[in-house]
């Protein structure tokens, strides 16, 4: 199979390694049209952010290329063929969609070109399907929803109907609550997915939840159908009988404001929150105000981490493919999230996760964190890496 | 009926040279861009026949080029068929799936065909998306190419895939204009000039719709099949309704009806494409005046324009340059 | 050859055709005459196929055609022309001729050869081409032949299926009286055994060609007999003429 | 599951304001190709410049404001769009104007993005139609029941001046035989005119109405499209009846669709669209026979 992709890549023939410079070319491959773009310009910001801040720390330079994935699977694997063959990149930073995750992975595996993963949360890519080339410095699906099914049992929640997209990360961030709400005790009364991206009323989902009978909804909804979700749920009074959960995607800082006064009271979890009370954060979160004006969200400080990351790596004195996949397995730092590491047994970042109840604040709405439960590392998933010979 | 004129014949010993040169000089993306080109050719070409031939205006071409290539990447990466007997099955199934919407479809004209292919089609990529075994909104990897290594070539270098893509189009030309030439793309032009007095004179018109919608769905088919070789990956976006918008546009800014202006606006769709698309991420705005400017030109396409003012003039000097040889040869 | 039994039409209060018994013989030329709007074209659409009569029935070489849909009824001889030039425009003469010749001989919807260059095809076409006169233009377009030249092609299309009946829809509709003249002689020339049923507007003209006469008026068979009885007959002028006068 | 009639209220209710919503967007586009013979693909971009349009102004007057002058905005966009582009096509054909608007589409989807950005921006529902009503023993938001109320209140008074004024009249000549209308001394460019932009002020209005519930991004165009197009199809191009029963059908369909084959909800839709076209291929209720 390697031997296939390497030749369709045209490997075979052209196995010219970058020539050691002592710059480093970084291909950022990030959505910047379709519907994941403001993911992608948040990622970027964060991204260029977390290479001024901790730029001078390392000798090295960065040259940045950037392309733009649309969200379209084959024409990001075509994006990051350019990338590599042509641009002859030294790593790769970006990736929001699983889909296309999915879709570079035996590129990025077969050219043994080290890929920091800035968003796309799919289990498999850190599981099943891991490499010692992709490393995760965003989140997997299960991670950020596995704490949460213990800590609401813990609350007392017996039965909870769970809504999601219907697609392969709505699966997975529901199925990881499921698993650990039912081990801790708890029910699942009704579980629905609805068509992704092609729901816009969430009328008659709403209903079915309400006659379900449970005493709380867990839901994953993110971009623009969260904000539909959010709002709708609340015009059918639902948040005071039937109390909304969910992965904290729902109520990103992103566009918590455009819920509005719906998303008071909503309690979610995830790797990140703006109001995280540490030294590092209120760094990053004043020099992302600077910038733009608002808040950082979790897209911009999985950018800003990768950059930090990257940085990091080059310390070691990774300068190539090889080197930097390496030391990119290794990295560990105090962040804006707290204490992270990567787990030598995926590649998949380990960090904590932070409930937090959306709350009226002094400039609009704000994350008022409830609970920092304790960093773990994912299952393993079947996954099974070669270390990288150098 | 399609005929060739000497326009038309430089046009495409042009197009056949640049490919050609693109083909052996280019490096990576190039080849790369170069057979995105070629694949999309096909796809226009499709479209060209039941649309500038036949009166078709069809919104589902692109669902049955994603319709053959994960009926391709279904078959030789789940149900473990060989690539070959793959991409002929993929075919065969695009073109069945076309004939009978081209059966059903061939009460309706005008906006109304327009309509009834587009539902086909959305009926097809809502089925792929929502269908686990397609994989979703995520889509299918590990696709692998055909194997052509008997002899001697291996199609999984970029430039061989080019070369061999750009021999499958050649291919596909020269059928369709045989096609168009025959008995039945003569009846089908007939049916788009006066369906009435084809029915009169005793066609079963519906028959004939239906045969020339299937085959250009067999091309339609090949295409996807080697769509998915190409970036041996796919996913639903391949069915959406804009691919079949953009293979239209694709059409019409290539000239309707003329088979070779389609692959001249293949090529500089694409182009234009990778060009706007690394100066801005607007590049669809672009995109869009360019289709308006054109359409509002009334100009049939760019060919047609250059047809128009260019074709007559280049047959009638041939002619008579033809005319004084043969005086010349008789007198002597 | 072509009969029709107790045929009626309705488009709502209007009622087009009442009641319409014909019966062509082998071979027999029939003119039907009848003021506008006397259901002359409407019985030739039922005839045919295009519309589908409320009760009563079609029959063709001793078949019940009632339920065949146009494209069948043709197969099996049944050809008409239309009042309105219904040609292919963008195509020569030649390529007319050859889409209905083609139909006829079953090339229309072969895949790999050209029909026209089909022997068979050719012969029609050429034999078609002399019969309405059109070898003189059979590599011009249809844009760009003269009116009268383009209401011969009309019949020449109709004739290049090789029909058992042919049916023309006023064939000299807009011409002047001096080709009209010419075109019935050019019908006359036309086999013996091709069974003709006209609409024709031009009594005079109708008697040219006519071995029997129908007259319609308001959908009704007013008359029905030989071409004498018809000139003879006080009735038709009445109604004929007077409705004439009155249009 | 098994559900109480409670349960089975609200949801026709939902299928009810989604119908009306399409009904909304639909009636303008099916009455502009009645009368003018092409379809506007840019309808669905107009609609979402309409929701544009009332965030921005909500956001300074408030969401009465948004929801007046949204279709106003809109109604000026299709003058400017009407007197550059769709007056000059007139001529050309059905198949040039469609690609015109095509072309419209990935205009207007990118100036949207230009001046608006790539962020959703949300309207909030005001406070006279904040919360829930009670009625037939369930409690649904207000702000639905609103929007049930104006479909229905827009139905009324387009089925009162197609069906009872002069200018209905004109229209309904003009979509049975322009020509003829021209001949009756009916000013037919100026009727295309109005009607044009009436159906634009429409679109903006669908927009400004689904604003507060929805979620307000580019592509909110686009996908309004296609459903829209389904209605218009089902119900037969160009008549009133058609676009109404179109949406209703449309919308009962997708929501207990949803609720009772969800697996099937979204090709159940497109299935049922080819059934009709197969069965009746100028839809259900067309203008013309």
């Amino acid at each position: 199979m390697k031997r296939a992709i390497l030749a369709a890549l045209g490997l075979a023939t052209s196995l010219a390694v970058p020539a050691a410079a002592e710059g480093i070319k970084v291909g950022l491959l990030l959505p910047f049209s379709g519907v994941y773009a403001s993911l992608g310009n948040e990622i970027e910001t964060g991204f260029n952010l977390g290479l001024e801040q901790f730029g001078a720390e390392t000798g090295v330079t960065f040259e940045v290329v950037r392309e733009d994935t649309e969200v379209k699977p084959p024409v990001a694997l075509g994006k990051a063929k350019k990338l590599i063959l042509q641009d002859q990149v030294d790593v790769m930073v970006g990736i929001v969609s699983s889909g296309v995750l999915g879709a570079v992975r035996d590129m990025v595996h077969g050219a043994s070109v080290p890929l920091i993963v800035a968003n796309a949360g799919n289990d498999e890519a850190t599981g099943a399907s891991c490499s010692p080339f992709i490393t995760r410095m965003s989140f997997s699906n299960g991670q950020i929803n596995r704490p949460m099914g213990t800590w609401m049992a813990e609350k007392g929640i017996k039965k909870v109907f769970t809504l999601a997209p219907d697609y392969a990360a709505g699966r997975q961030m529901i199925d990881a609550f499921t698993e650990t709400f039912t081990a801790a005790g708890g029910e699942i009364v009704g579980q629905e997915f609805t068509p992704f991206q092609k729901t816009q009323d969430f009328g008659p989902y709403l209903a079915q939840a309400k006659a379900s009978g449970a005493d709380a909804v867990y839901v994953f909804y993110a971009g623009g159908e969260a904000i539909s979700f959010v709002k709708q749920y609340d015009s059918f009074g639902l948040k005071a009988e039937l109390p909304l959960y969910g992965s904290g995607f729902l109520t990103s800082p992103l566009y918590v404001n455009a819920q509005g006064e719906a998303a008071e009271g909503v309690i979610t979890a995830l790797h990140y929150a703006p109001t995280i009370d540490s030294e590092a954060n209120g760094v990053f979160v004043a020099a992302f105000t600077e910038e733009t004006g608002r808040a950082p969200s979790e897209f911009a400080v999985q950018g800003y981490d990768a950059a930090r990351a990257l940085i990091e790596a080059t310390k070691t004195g990774a300068n190539d493919r090889a080197s930097l996949a390496n030391a990119l397995r290794q990295v560990s730092f105090d962040g804006p999230r707290g204490k992270l590491a990567i787990d030598p047994a995926t590649n998949n970042i380990i960090q904590p996760v932070y409930v937090y109840e959306t709350v009226a604040g002094e400039g609009g709405l704000t994350q008022k964190i409830l609970a920092q439960l304790p960093a773990e590392a994912d299952p393993v998933n079947g996954c099974e890496m070669a270390p990288v010979s150098n | 009926m399609f005929r060739h004129n000497t326009l038309r014949y430089v046009a495409l010993i042009l197009l056949a040279a640049g490919a050609l040169f693109q083909a052996f000089t280019a490096e990576y993306f190039g080849l790369e861009i170069l057979t995105e080109i070629l694949i999309l050719a096909m796809l226009v070409l499709a479209l060209d026949i039941v649309a500038g031939f036949g009166g078709m205006v069809s919104l589902c071409h692109g669902a049955l080029m994603g319709g053959g290539a994960y009926a391709y990447a279904i078959f030789t990466t789940k149900a473990g068929i060989a690539p070959p007997v793959a991409m002929a099955g993929a075919i065969a199934l695009t073109g069945a799936a076309a004939w009978v919407i081209g059966a059903i479809g061939s009460r309706s004209h005008g906006i109304y065909f327009i309509m009834a292919t587009l539902a086909f089609g959305q009926m097809a990529y809502s089925y792929v998306f929502e269908t686990p075994i397609f994989g979703g909104d995520d889509g299918l990897g590990g696709i692998s190419r055909l194997d052509l290594s008997f002899i001697g070539v291996d199609l999984n270098d970029s430039r061989s895939f080019a070369l061999f893509c750009l021999a499958v189009l050649g291919t596909v030309y020269g059928t369709s204009v045989v096609i168009l030439r025959s008995g039945l793309g003569r009846s089908l032009t007939g049916v788009m000039h006066n369906e009435q007095r084809m029915r009169a004179l005793g066609l079963t018109v519906w028959r004939v719709k239906a045969d020339v919608f299937g085959l250009s769905g067999m091309i339609a088919g090949l295409a996807g099949a080697l769509a998915a070789q190409h970036i041996m990956y796919i996913s639903p976006g391949l069915l959406s309704w804009t691919v079949s918008g953009e293979a239209l546009v694709v059409v019409i800014l290539g000239g309707l009806g003329t088979l070779v202006g389609p692959l001249i606006g293949a090529a500089a769709f694409v182009v234009l494409k990778h060009e706007l698309s690394s100066v801005t991420t607007y590049w669809h705005l672009v995109v869009g005046v360019i289709l308006i400017a054109v359409v509002m030109s009334r100009a049939n396409g760019i060919f047609g324009w250059i047809e128009a003012r260019w074709g007559d003039r280049l047959d009638r000097r041939l002619a008579d340059a033809t005319r004084k040889t043969e005086e010349v040869l008789t007198d002597a | 050859m072509l009969e029709t039994r107790n045929l009626d039409k309705s488009f709502g209060a209007v009622h087009v055709t009442r009641n319409v018994s014909l019966k062509l013989e082998r071979g027999e030329r029939r003119v039907i005459l009848g003021p506008n709007g006397a259901g002359k074209t409407t019985l030739f659409n039922q005839l045919v196929g295009e519309l589908t009569p409320d009760s009563g029935s079609v029959h063709l070489a001793g078949e019940d055609v009632t339920a065949l849909p146009v494209a069948k009824r043709a197969r099996r001889g049944l050809s008409r022309s239309y009042q309105k030039n219904t040609l292919f425009d963008g195509l020569t003469v030649e390529e007319n001729l050859g889409l209905a010749a083609a139909v006829h001989t079953g090339h229309a919807t072969r895949l790999w050869s050209d029909s026209l260059s089909k022997p068979e095809v050719r012969e029609i076409v050429g034999e078609v081409a002399e019969q309405v006169k059109l070898m003189p233009f059979l590599h011009a377009k249809v844009s760009e032949i003269s009116y009268g030249v383009r209401r011969q092609l009309e019949v020449g299309v109709a004739l290049a299926t090789r029909p058992l009946v042919l049916l023309m829809d006023e064939p000299t509709s807009g011409v002047g009286p001096e080709m009209s003249k010419g075109f019935h002689d050019l019908l006359n020339n036309l086999p013996r055994d091709l069974t003709m049923l006209i609409i024709e507007h031009d009594m005079d003209l109708a008697f040219d060609v006519a071995d029997t006469i129908t007259v319609l008026n308001y959908g009704e068979v007013v008359f029905d007999g030989l071409p004498e009885k018809a000139r003879g007959s006080s009735l038709l002028k009445e109604i004929y003429l007077g409705s004439w006068e009155n249009a | 599951m098994a559900h109480d009639l409670g349960f089975w209220t609200l949801q026709a209710l939902n299928a009810l304001q989604l119908s009306m919503l399409l009904f909304l967007l639909s009636i303008g586009l099916t009455v502009i190709f009645g009368l003018m013979h092409f379809v506007n693909l840019a309808h669905g971009s107009l609609y979402a410049l309409g929701a544009y349009f009332a965030a921005s102004l909500a956001a300074v007057g408030g969401y009465w404001m948004g929801l007046f002058l949204a279709p106003v905005a809109v109604a000026g966009v299709g003058i400017l769009l009407y007197s550059g582009l769709i007056k000059r096509m007139r001529k050309s054909g059905p198949m040039a104007q469609v690609l015109v608007t095509f072309g419209l589409i990935f205009v207007l989807l990118d100036l949207t993005r230009i001046f608006w950005g790539d962020l959703a921006l949300a309207i909030e529902v005001p406070a006279l139609l904040d919360g829930r009503l009670a009625f037939l023993g369930v409690e649904y938001p207000t702000y639905r029941v609103f929007i049930i109320a104006l479909g229905l209140a827009i139905f009324g008074a387009l089925a009162f001046v197609l069906g009872r004024t002069q200018i209905g009249a004109m229209i309904r000549a003009g979509v049975d035989n322009d020509a003829m209308a021209a001949c009756l001394g009916i000013n037919v460019e100026r009727l295309f005119f109005i009607v044009f932009c009436v159906g634009c002020a429409l679109a903006g209005l669908a927009g400004a109405v689904a604003a507060p519930l929805l979620s307000v991004t580019p592509d909110m165009g686009l996908q309004i499209l296609i459903p829209t197009l389904i209605v218009i199809v089902i119900g037969g191009l160009g008549s009133l009846k058609g676009a109404i029963a179109g949406s209703l059908i449309y919308g009962f369909v997708q929501t207990f669709g949803a609720v009772l084959a969800p697996q099937l909800a979204s090709v159940l839709i497109y299935a049922l669209l080819a059934a009709v076209l197969v069965i009746k291929p100028v839809g259900l209720f067309p203008a013309k026979g």
